[in-house]
């Protein structure tokens, strides 16, 4: 992680002005969407690939472009490469972007990536000139494969996507940025403001979390919370935190006590 | 003439071209993609891309999520 | 804590404009000192009483004054509570507050509040007109106690002072903060700053720390941090955070998925 | 005459008074109190109060801590 | 802790032949607790005293005398030193024995110890001719203090009473282990058998449970797996653990492989 | 996991009387070994297969044989599924059994498996009809993935090799345990007692170490410290244990209090 | 007469003993303890103790708990 | 002859089998196997087999590990 606190953070030569990235989904309306988008004063969001709904009201699309966001097409749901390779190349063509959220999941209880599967699939995209962020499991060894195999950046995650339960195995994240030369994004698990922070104190470059905010009781405030929270632990890291003591260590100076 | 839409069957009039069933569907081309019996569908041929009966057409969009 | 994020952080009627307390000691200079006063934004910090030492360079209390932070003296290195009051009735003498951060240790080892002592010195100095904040173990009956005899605020360790564990049994602030009607200050442990926004998190109204900022590699840069995490973790707390869940929610819409 | 000050045997001249001798030791009298013979002695009287010999005489200020 | 896994485990010089000390409530029947006692291979067990009820059938003193179990009385429910030290004094003219499990809470809601009022009853029934043997919460400095006022042992909790959330802070239990010259048994909380393991492991010369067995699905069962865990727990202590690495360290040779 | 206290373990068909599987690594000498093997009593322990050495002194296959263990050679050290298929073959004509544990590792520094050639060797053994016993990481989806290639059983780590770090994510143990229809041994990272009891209450079926037991202070003792500690938590996931509860639950009648 | 046994009114014939109470109430002597008045009443005396009428009687025995 | 036995070259008498080779380094036979110029050698056929000039011999065994 770069060591000065005004380095700038950039995915593929491109400088995102926040290391806090939001994912859309899960919040009550569009109009949510927005004040989310604003409060967390995020610089790329994430987004679904679906079947068109004419019942939909009112245009995502908008909503970001409209704060200037940048997209993250996402290939969530998809279960083998194929799928998200295809889906990818949808997103591409949709929204003229070749970045790409890629996800492959192996099943719909746990939600987590098919370690095989994944890394097909982001070889094949980055054959096939995608920029490609993959969300992958907490494994320092998979997450260097598919450094090696070209993608822009890895995306560990906290714990599975929506339980909130924060870092389940913090030396997991750090054996991983401790190997990364492209930047590391905790995904998935966030579920407060201090799991944000630490994420960034492990050494994280940046945070990408959806549900904790946007299915917060008011996701406007949690948005704030999570920005300033990010900022707190990627200036901690760089300040270089005390070490754990077994012993107490006085503060207030042991000599000079008057005689009273 | 008859063409399944997103896995529903529907009635379009001939000569409708992918463009305009798209804007139909989904308001504006903007942020969507079209697969017509398997086959993405690159935007620039939109316009002039006459939809023929019995095709089978997916049309994605962008929506909150992730 | 008070559920509006903008309500105002008050100890015995005085408003401050930050919930983050700053201690003055380990730091290597007054130059420090005043980048972190400067650096964490609090508008109270604690000192020590101490022989006059005729060698001492600059004044304390003239970088305090100059950035308007209100002083808070403390009794640290008292061991019985007539040392703690005596030592308190200085303070007030030479600094002409009635605030007193009162620590009664029981040894140097641990730095421990011997809880027999603080509560009868605690009883002595509110009767003597003090206004007293007590440093004060994390069992929640001795808080109860404490705020039963009259202190203006409860300020439960989160680990022993210097050793930068955080918050050893967050239960135990829990249960402080479920119980208590004056503020609840985190008062040492902390070591970075997810342990500030934890605090906040688990309803703490502020967080008092020297050695997590002063003895950082890089002081005033983890004072900014300190400051972002408080603000963060109280945030987050009044935000609703999403609850923990044993399995996996997605972020992404299960129907819709296009046929490829 | 002699007295302790802090600990230390010190000879100062006949008819010091309390706030002499801080001033001379803290730089100033801001922060600082004082124990004379065990007893705190208020501020205020500081100017008039004259430093008799053998006294024992805690000076005390604000030091960073806590 | 003693440093040979054979040295006898003893309290006011009354040699034990199991560490493991059972409480008696929470079982759904006499029977059950016979089971329980008989599981446990228990040595010591606490009762509680209360008004006669007639309609009790069977007799709780049989069931332990014929399994040749010493006696503890407990002083729960006791809310002040006055009424701790009355109930042990009836707990000593009714069942002939000067031991007692010295209790007195602060509240029902915590049951935890009130520590002003639990040394003042310490120091009452040592006086008074009594082994005391203290429940207090996890504090070192008060668990010195009971030491100092004559207690034959100090058994401070690892969570509060029922919860079963185990020890909240080994950090302290290993403090208190540090400084004790008494027994130290870990008591309350325990919710499983590695929690009575590790309590062993921080240094505890027993564990006391009631609740982790009485009110398992299978009271016997569990009964027989707390008293291994106490057992692993005292060996794994006096065999001296492995250090925790941050990094792997093999356990299979590096040198010598085959080139195939 | 079996429901019954005394249902037997069995891998592949074949029962063993102990569920504590012993590595061989780590020992300073083949009589530190014969002591641990009897200490724990184990059915089962682990070899390494290396180029003869004529300066070895005794012979391990004695001591092994002698107590009547069965073998189950390792592939440690390799690093691709081509060598661990190689050295599998090499082990079956050596020691004429067609069990294996599976390693194939990704570096030295962490020793973590690679998943990609894991998966591929597995695949590769049972074709060639070996009982393969994989040593994985902890992600629930390659445990699937191995399960369903054909392993006899599957070996998630706790924490990396030699680390003694103890489990770092239960969650997913849990997952896997929930999921397998073969025996779940944890495998490596154990670091004492309380580790291996654990395990077994998340529902594995078996624990396998080495260092913990061959590199403790003393080893033969720490060996029956784990004998104990998993019997310990084998009984206690079959007892089922009282739930977790925030607020305290009195364990003596709150009724019949005399009125003293 | 009447006398309180653990707060309840209670109709014993005179002259019973404090032993024939406890034995009545609690099946044994055993494990039981007698509180008569606010006063800790010591087991050796309990055959002699002739119960009069209005007095509060506590009678305790050890119950499963802790 | 010459032949190289996991990784050292060897003078050995002509016509020495495996068996033989085996029993000189490993002590007994059992609990080892052998891959001759990247061929395993089954267990049955040492007796019989061998050794050929400058043929290269692993030599493998079970050790302590895992």
């Amino acid at each position: 992680m770069a060591e000065h606190i005004d380095a700038p953070f950039e995915i593929a030569g491109v400088r995102l002005t926040s290391r806090l990235i939001m994912g859309t989904g899960g919040a009550p309306s569009l109009q949510v969407i927005d004040e989310v988008l604003a409060g967390s004063g995020t610089a790329l969001c994430t987004v679904a690939m679906r079947r068109v709904d004419p019942a939909t009201q009112g245009s995502l699309l908008d909503v970001i472009d409209a704060r200037g966001i940048r997209i993250l097409p996402n290939t969530a749901g998809c279960r083998t490469a194929a799928e998200a390779v295809r889906t990818a190349q949808l997103a591409r063509e949709a929204l003229e972007t070749d970045w790409v959220k890629l996800e492959v999941i192996a099943d719909e209880r746990t939600l987590l990536p098919d370690p095989v599967e994944l890394l097909d699939a982001a070889q094949a995209l980055v054959a096939d000139g995608f920029t490609v962020l993959p969300y992958t499991n907490d494994d320092p060894v998979l997450a260097r494969r598919l450094e090696q195999a070209g993608c822009a950046a890895v995306m560990p995650l906290g714990a599975p996507i929506g339980t909130g339960l924060g870092i389940g195995n913090p030396h997991n994240i750090e054996l991983i940025v401790s190997d990364a030369t492209v930047p590391v994004i905790l995904d998935a698990g966030i579920g407060t403001a201090s799991d944000a922070a630490l994420a960034m104190e492990l050494g994280c470059d940046g945070v990408l979390l959806a549900s904790a905010v946007t299915r917060a009781r008011r996701p406007a405030l949690m948005a704030t919370a999570m920005a300033a929270a990010v900022e707190a632990g990627r200036a901690a890291r760089l300040a270089g935190r005390i070490p754990r003591r077994h012993h107490a260590h006085a503060s207030s100076p042991i000599e000079g006590m008057p005689v009273l | 003439m008859r063409v399944a839409v997103n896995g529903h069957d529907l009635d379009i009039s001939d000569g409708t071209s992918l463009l305009a069933l798209i804007e139909q569907h989904a308001g504006s081309a903007r942020g969507s993609a079209v697969v017509v019996d398997g086959v993405v569908v690159p935007r620039r041929t939109w316009p002039d891309y006459a939809v023929r009966p019995g095709q089978h057409i997916e049309l994605i969009t962008a929506v909150p999520g992730g």
